[in-house]
């Protein structure tokens, strides 16, 4: 039983929220309203994903919300070249700011938290360096991706989904991902393992880069505009909340996708639920901690005293 | 108090525009009841201390506009500091602005509150502190010179003003607040619900949760309002990124332009833009090219002349009938 | 040994040193650097951060984190500013009971459920935040502190320096002797070393978690209400980020934030490291706000670099 | 020796963890001044009894009287102040904090105002530690010191409070013969003193030495308890193991024979000039196919680091290391395991396993690249091989998905030794592969690191256990200060001939 809770409890307590929503919120139960919360949870996702593949190493990524930055202004800076070309720009950016951190986490041998945390001040004041102020643009392929849909899924939401289930895939069936949880669980017997410790790191948080300034790059087209100075703040704490509500350890060494994911989603669903009651920013900051508490509580790793 | 409803005079290119001309209103203040001495602003160390980071329309043009002018009037030792965000960052920098010897201090304070050290330290040196755009709560003439800057209180009534006859006096209004404990935020509401209850009991709010200025939390709260709110009629948002984020918001949720009215305050391009396409009702502005009337201010206040305890400027609206002239005036 | 002993050095005074760097660098580049004006100001505005950083540096020394300062400087400058009104005592005991209750709770939740502490003090961050704005009726009502004697506390001065600056300075000695010569200082560097090893050792855990969170809670209010005190008002847009900044100056001190090792003298050297940077960059003065993020970004990441190098190079 | 009423004594004790029954009905009486020694299998119970006993762990059945009276203990902190101290089986002190800090961590010597003066604390840590024959700069971190020395600074800190009763748990386990014997005086020192003593150890000769009184565990129930004198050393393996004497006997005490009539061909690998300041000086070592090379020396001589040197887990300053002739890139763990060259670590816990995960992940970890394709691993090729070693190795688990961690440390080993064999080394670096694990499943270990040689690896065996050794190594190198000070071959391998090499040198 604790043990179920321990590991399903997110899933119940997302179910919960939606019971409660569709008893007293009113039109919760529209198609509309599931796509709205989808599509505004998808760069959370997105980047909880890499913040998982981090956590699992037993680090951990202050500079995503920074690196989505950068991202949207790479973006606007090269839309120029259209949407494809911006967008991979982008994309390197994030993995170059992810192979930063990587090299002073793995390399250099800094503590995950302080490394990111100078990315986390440097990237954005970079990204507001190239592009100072919030840029609208109107390239069709890039609003595109942000608001079409396919059979009325929006598009963005099933690239979330492919990213699930492709880091699912790499945690449990590549040899890739057996290393990422061991080096987290030990990473003296890795190293003697003949495990390519310090390369898996660097890979993890270049992943983690890459991921975020994807999430970079959906948040800009959904905004339609670019806006590197907002763009992604304090996201890194929701990252690592949805991460440890869905029941991954910040001391590491074991990663779960699908729960993270709900993690996620729980957030958002309490987020729109306080929102749509129209529960003053006061409340909604104190339920959100309690949820929080009650939720890592619940999920937390027992047996150890 | 008079609605200003004038376009700005042509030739000045958005320039501000004194409501309560110097002199009339209020006390005055003189250099010599302020205690200070003459001195030459082209060769003295003028101090501006910025809020914010310059990442929005407003701070980037109230910042130029500083800048531009101090170059204007050959002001050669300008020194800006930016607190980003951080009020007590702020204060350390206009201590530090008065360490370097700045003779006069302009400062766009990020809140009202909480200036007692740097006033006392500048009222021990007579430094005049000129505030632009948000005032802070102290004495003028004593503690600091005069503020420069919009009525955020009036702000919000003529904006309540222009829901009410967008609406037709009748209809349900959410509310996209600024960012909590801001001054700003408190005066634009307050002025806008007082206005409301006094003309308007028609016109009820059934929503209101903070996009805090942001452009994205705009269009997030927006997405979810009219999820769970269909019946909504207008939006208030009180600065033009939340209301353009609303509209992104509107369009990704199929709604055609003037379906919900939309009214905001600042006066940025793109919001005066999107008048012109239909999707927002009007905008207030709040015009934050405060460096000529500051620099004017601070030489009439050196050559001897009394300064008002406030010098409010008057704000231009938007609307349909004049946002495609103004386009080019915009900020 | 000599080498080890040039280690050890680098690690707990590399933050001095490189203080000393930028002072003269300041000094030698800018007529108005080394005034007694600027370099009070910078002492006095560092004096807030290093109250707070004191109380994070106990919780990092003993493998924890806390995440909610910010929150509770905020909070305990407007219960102080809110307390002004019924007198000295209020104003000062009010923040310090609500802020401590809060360390406490936190502190609670997490020596006795086992909840990292990233987690728990990230709920008290939004918790916190959620209360200070109940209170000030979401942050519309800004407090003034109506005391003369609560708002002297704050801004009266001896030889051009505030009364918070010598509070701090009591307060880093005395955090000093409780970490260096007190059996509860033992506990926590001992708990952060090897938690399950101190517990074996006879280290009450639990408790001295508890304890170290509640100063931590404390300290934090207790910087708020000062700094309430010396704005005379309990501004509610305060603290945002603080949490960041006191961890920044911890680490540059050369505290280890996996515990176990470190020192209060870093920590102070780390804070007024952090203001003689933002000191010099507003001497240059023209500096935008973006390139200002990047050099501070650049220059943590530079200190934390240059200290593990030459710590590494010891061995 | 006076024996009184029991001050100590445990009834009935019950303990279960998720899965297992760590004790089931245990009885423990322990008298003043008594040497009361607690043996079994890895598993058998040991340390979750001396948990119990020091307020670790609350039992589940069960209740203790310590002087007489009822008592139970919600803290460690609770047993030490009425007078039970614990060395506990891992070392347990705070690695970064000064030697003189732990030492005396919870009763530091207080000046004015209650203040911990240091300098007394400094001058009583020196002294105590001096009577230990510990001399060590008490200012410096833990850490600086090696293993044994951090080992006898817990000694030293369990036996200088005032206690009634003294419990160890495998304290010897890391210490060279020096100092065991300095405990062993320790030991006699409590004994007059009328102090009470649990000792735990796998050495058997130990026990003979120092004990009054033996209780047995197994699967954590007392399967004997009385007198040690006149109990028979082979009676007592049995009854730990649980098996009959007769066959207890025919299987003899250590597993090793030593021929290895396959040795031979040219070195598989070979070291040359290992330097490295203060560590290494100028060691050259070769292992030729189905050879044991046998590294003896004291602690701290320097042999886990020509271990680790070899497999390029040392940062190096000079030297080179060839595997069939071919260089190695130096400072590549990677390199040297593709190669062929393979070390199993000596600290479990801290280098070897990785508790989060099953103990097929630990078996498979370090082979996953070769059992995957393009990067995806197969289950069925993993599946295989966690089989074929769990049986060959015996490992005992609930199933290859148990937590390695719930493993008895013997199976650990075992699990260990599985992701070596599973990379099909060359040349497998042992270092003390036995510490810690009990005599039946030493023996097992032994009997495979003898099969291993007979099918053609090359071993490198590190041990502190000279019986072992001499029994298991076909040659032995000796180690001191970092440099090769001896080898022996032959009929010269002796543990007398050892000592010898060790001491010789140690006279100049
Ligand atoms: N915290 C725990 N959780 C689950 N099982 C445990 C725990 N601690 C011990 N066990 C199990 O209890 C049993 C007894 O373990 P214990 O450590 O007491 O053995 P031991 O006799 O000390 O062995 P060794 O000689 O290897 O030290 C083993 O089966 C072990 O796996
Ligand atoms: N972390 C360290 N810092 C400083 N010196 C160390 C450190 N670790 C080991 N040494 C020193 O390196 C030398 C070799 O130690 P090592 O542990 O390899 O000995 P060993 O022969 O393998 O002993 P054993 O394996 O039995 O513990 C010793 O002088 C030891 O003091
Ligand atoms: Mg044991
Ligand atoms: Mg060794």
């Amino acid at each position: 039983m604790t043990r179920w809770i321990r590991d399903y409890g997110v899933y119940a307590a997302v179910l919960a929220l939606l019971v409660f929503n569709v008893l007293f919120t009113p039109h919760f139960l529209d198609v509309a309203n599931f796509r709205t919360q989808l599509v505004q949870v998808t760069p959370i996702v997105i980047v909880s994903l890499g913040m998982a593949l981090v956590i699992g190493t037993k680090g951990i990524d202050l500079s995503v919300g920074s690196v989505m930055a950068l991202a949207a202004a790479l973006t606007a800076l090269y839309l120029g070249y259209g949407a494809a070309v911006a967008i991979v720009v982008a994309l390197i950016g994030g993995a170059v700011a992810g192979a930063a951190g990587g090299v002073l986490v793995s390399y250099v041998g800094i503590q995950p938290i302080v490394a990111t945390l100078a990315l986390l001040v440097g990237v954005r004041g970079l990204a507001n360096v190239l592009v100072p102020q919030l840029v609208e643009f109107r390239n069709p392929d890039l609003i595109a991706l942000g608001s079409n849909a396919l059979f009325g899924v929006p598009l963005i939401v099933i690239i979330a989904a492919v990213l699930t289930l492709l880091l699912a895939f790499l945690v449990r069936r590549t040899t890739f991902g057996r290393q990422v949880v061991a080096i987290g669980g030990n990473r003296a017997a890795s190293e003697l393992s003949g495990l390519p410790v310090k390369r898996v790191l660097v890979l993890v948080y270049v992943i983690s880069g890459v991921l975020a300034a994807l999430a970079g790059v959906l948040a800009t087209a959904r905004l339609q505009a670019s806006d590197p100075t907002s763009l992604g703040m304090f996201i890194e704490l929701s990252a690592i909340t949805a991460v440890v509500v869905g029941g991954t350890p910040l001391s590491g060494g074991r990663i779960r996708v699908a729960s993270t994911v709900m993690g996620a989603l729980l957030m958002q669903l309490l987020s729109a639920t306080l929102i749509k009651h129209n529960l003053p920013q006061s409340w909604t900051q104190m339920v959100q901690a309690v949820i929080i508490l009650a939720a890592v509580y619940l999920t937390r790793e027992r047996g150890k005293r | 108090e008079a609605p200003q409803t004038a376009a700005a005079p042509t030739g000045t290119a958005g320039q501000q525009i004194v409501q309560t001309p110097t002199g009339t209103a209020g006390p005055t203040c003189t250099l010599s009841q302020f205690g200070g001495e003459k001195f030459d602003l082209k060769s003295a160390t003028v101090g501006f201390s910025q809020s914010e980071k310059e990442a929005n329309p407003f701070r980037i043009a109230e910042t130029k506009s500083i800048k531009d002018e101090a170059a204007k009037l050959g002001i050669a030792n300008l020194k800006v500091t930016n607190a980003q965000s951080q009020f007590s960052k702020q204060i350390t920098d206009v201590q530090q602005l008065i360490a370097q010897g700045a003779k006069l201090l302009v400062i766009a304070p990020l809140n009202s509150d909480g200036w007692e050290p740097v006033l006392q330290q500048a009222a021990s040196k007579k430094v005049p502190i000129i505030t632009v755009d948000r005032k802070i709560n102290a004495k003028a003439c004593t503690d600091y010179l005069t503020f420069i800057g919009s009525d955020f209180y009036e702000q919000g009534k003529r904006a309540a003003d222009k829901m009410i006859e967008a609406l037709g006096g009748k209809g349900k209004v959410a509310i996209l607040l600024g960012a909590p404990g801001n001054n700003v935020t408190t005066e634009r509401t307050n002025g806008f619900k007082d206005r409301l209850k006094e003309k308007a009991p028609g016109v009820t709010i059934s929503f209101e949760q903070t996009g805090e200025f942001a452009r994205e939390k705009g269009q997030q709260v927006t997405e979810q309002l009219i999820q769970s709110n269909p019946d909504i009629n207008g939006i208030y948002a009180e600065n033009d990124e939340m209301a353009l984020g609303a509209v992104t918001a509107l369009k990704g949720a199929g709604k055609q332009p003037g379906d919900i009215k939309i009214v905001s305050i600042d006066g940025t391009r793109s919001a005066v833009q999107a008048i012109v396409d239909g999707w927002l009702h009007s905008v207030i502005e709040s015009n934050p090219r405060f460096g000529p009337l500051a620099f004017e201010t601070a030489k009439k206040f050196l050559d001897g002349e009394g300064i008002a305890d406030k010098v409010i400027i008057s704000d231009r609206e938007y609307d349909q009938a004049n946002a495609k002239d103004s386009l080019g005036e915009a900020y | 040994m000599n080498r080890e002993q040039l280690g050890r050095l680098l690690q707990h005074h590399g933050a001095m040193m490189v203080l000393g760097m930028l002072v003269v660098v300041g000094t030698l580049g800018f007529d108005s650097f080394a005034t007694p004006d600027n370099a009070a100001s910078i002492v006095v505005s560092s004096s807030f951060l290093a109250v707070v950083a004191i109380g994070t540096t106990f919780v990092i020394i003993s493998g924890g984190i806390d995440l909610s300062v910010g929150s509770l400087f905020v909070l305990g400058g407007v219960l102080a500013a809110f307390g002004s009104q019924y007198g000295f005592a209020v104003a000062l005991l009010l923040p310090l009971a609500v802020c401590g209750l809060v360390g406490l709770v936190q502190g609670l939740i997490i020596a006795r459920t086992g909840l990292a502490p990233f987690i728990v003090t990230l709920a008290g961050l939004l918790g916190v935040r959620g209360m200070m704005l109940t209170i000030s009726n979401e942050g519309a009502t800004t407090y003034l502190v109506k005391n003369p004697a609560f708002a002297a506390l704050g801004q009266g001065e001896i030889l051009g320096l505030t009364y918070p600056v010598y509070l701090t300075i009591a307060l880093a000695l005395a955090a000093m002797v409780l970490l260096q010569r007190t059996g509860f200082g033992q506990n926590v560097y001992a708990i952060g070393g090897n938690e399950q090893a101190a517990a074996l050792m006879g280290v009450p855990v639990a408790r001295t978690k508890i304890y170290v969170y509640l100063m931590s809670g404390l300290l934090a209010g207790l910087a708020g209400a000062l700094n309430a005190a010396r704005l005379s008002s309990g501004v509610t847009i305060l603290g945002i980020g603080m949490e960041l900044d006191a961890i920044a100056a911890v680490v540059i001190g050369g505290t280890l934030l996996t515990g176990g090792a470190g020192g209060v003298t870093g920590t102070v050297a780390g804070v007024l490291l952090l203001g003689v940077i933002q000191s010099l960059i507003n001497q240059v003065g023209n500096l935008t706000s973006s390139i200002q993020q990047v050099v501070s970004g650049a220059f943590l990441a530079l200190v934390v670099v240059a200290q593990r190098l030459l710590s590494k190079a010891q061995r | 020796m006076k024996r009184t009423e029991a001050v100590l004594e445990a009834r009935g004790i019950t303990k279960r963890f998720p899965g297992v029954v760590a004790l089931d009905d245990v009885h423990l009486a322990l008298g003043a001044g008594e040497v009361h020694a607690l043996v079994g299998e890895n598993g058998a119970g040991k340390s979750t009894l001396i948990k119990v006993l020091t307020g670790v762990y609350q039992p589940d059945e069960g209740d203790l009287t310590y002087d007489g009276a009822a008592v139970g203990f919600d803290t460690p902190l609770d047993a030490q102040k009425v007078g039970i101290s614990t060395i506990y089986q891992e070392v347990n002190l705070v690695p970064m904090m000064s030697v003189a800090r732990n030492l005396l961590l919870g009763r530091e010597p207080r000046g004015r105002l209650g203040v911990i003066d240091t300098a007394r604390l400094y001058g009583e840590a020196r002294g105590i530690l001096r009577e230990y024959g510990i001399d060590t700069d008490v200012r410096r971190p833990l850490r600086s010191l090696g293993v044994g020395a951090q080992q006898m600074v817990a000694l030293a800190r369990a036996v200088s409070v005032d206690a009634k009763v003294v419990i160890m748990d495998e304290p010897t386990s890391s210490l060279e013969p020096r100092e065991v014997e300095t405990l062993f005086g320790v030991i006699g020192r409590l004994r007059e003193a009328g102090i009470a003593v649990i000792y735990v150890s796998h050495r058997l000769d130990e026990l003979y030495r120092v004990c009054d009184t033996v209780t047995v565990l197994r699967d954590g129930r007392v399967a004997h308890t009385g007198p040690l004198a006149g109990l028979d050393r082979l009676k007592l393996i049995s009854l730990m193991l649980g098996r009959d004497l007769a066959e207890v006997k025919s299987s003899g005490l250590t597993r090793f024979n030593r021929d290895h009539d396959r040795v031979g061909g040219a070195p598989v690998v070979e070291a040359r000039g290992l330097t490295r300041r203060h560590v290494l000086t100028d060691v050259t070592i070769s292992v030729r196919p189905g050879e044991v090379v046998g590294l003896g020396g004291l602690l701290g001589a320097g042999r886990t680091e020509t271990a680790k040197a070899i497999v390029g887990a040392l940062p190096l300053d000079g030297g080179r290391v060839l595997v069939a002739g071919q260089p190695l890139p130096t400072g590549r763990t990677v390199a040297a395991i593709r190669a062929g060259v393979s070390m199993l670590p000596e600290d479990r816990k801290a280098e070897g396993i990785i508790p989060g995960l099953s103990v097929r992940d630990n078996i498979a970890l370090a082979a996953l690249p070769a059992l995957a394709r393009a990067g995806v691993v197969s289950d069925a090729r993993i599946d295989r091989v966690v089989e074929i070693f769990m049986k060959r190795l015996r490992i005992k688990a609930a199933s290859p998905y148990q937590a390695v961690s719930e493993l008895s440390g013997g199976n650990q080993q075992k699990v260990l030794l599985a992701r070596w064999l599973a990379v099909r080394p060359k040349v497998l670096l042992l270092d003390e592969p036995t510490r810690g694990i009990d005599v039946g499943a030493k023996a097992e270990v032994q009997a495979l690191i003898d099969e291993l040689a007979e099918e053609g690896l090359g071993v490198l065996l590190i041990s502190s256990d000279l019986e072992e050794l001499v029994e298991g190594a076909d040659r032995i190198l000796v180690l001191r200060e970092g440099t090769v000070v001896g080898e022996l071959s032959g009929d010269d391998v002796t543990e007398e001939k050892i000592m010898a090499a060790i001491a010789e040198r140690a006279d100049d």
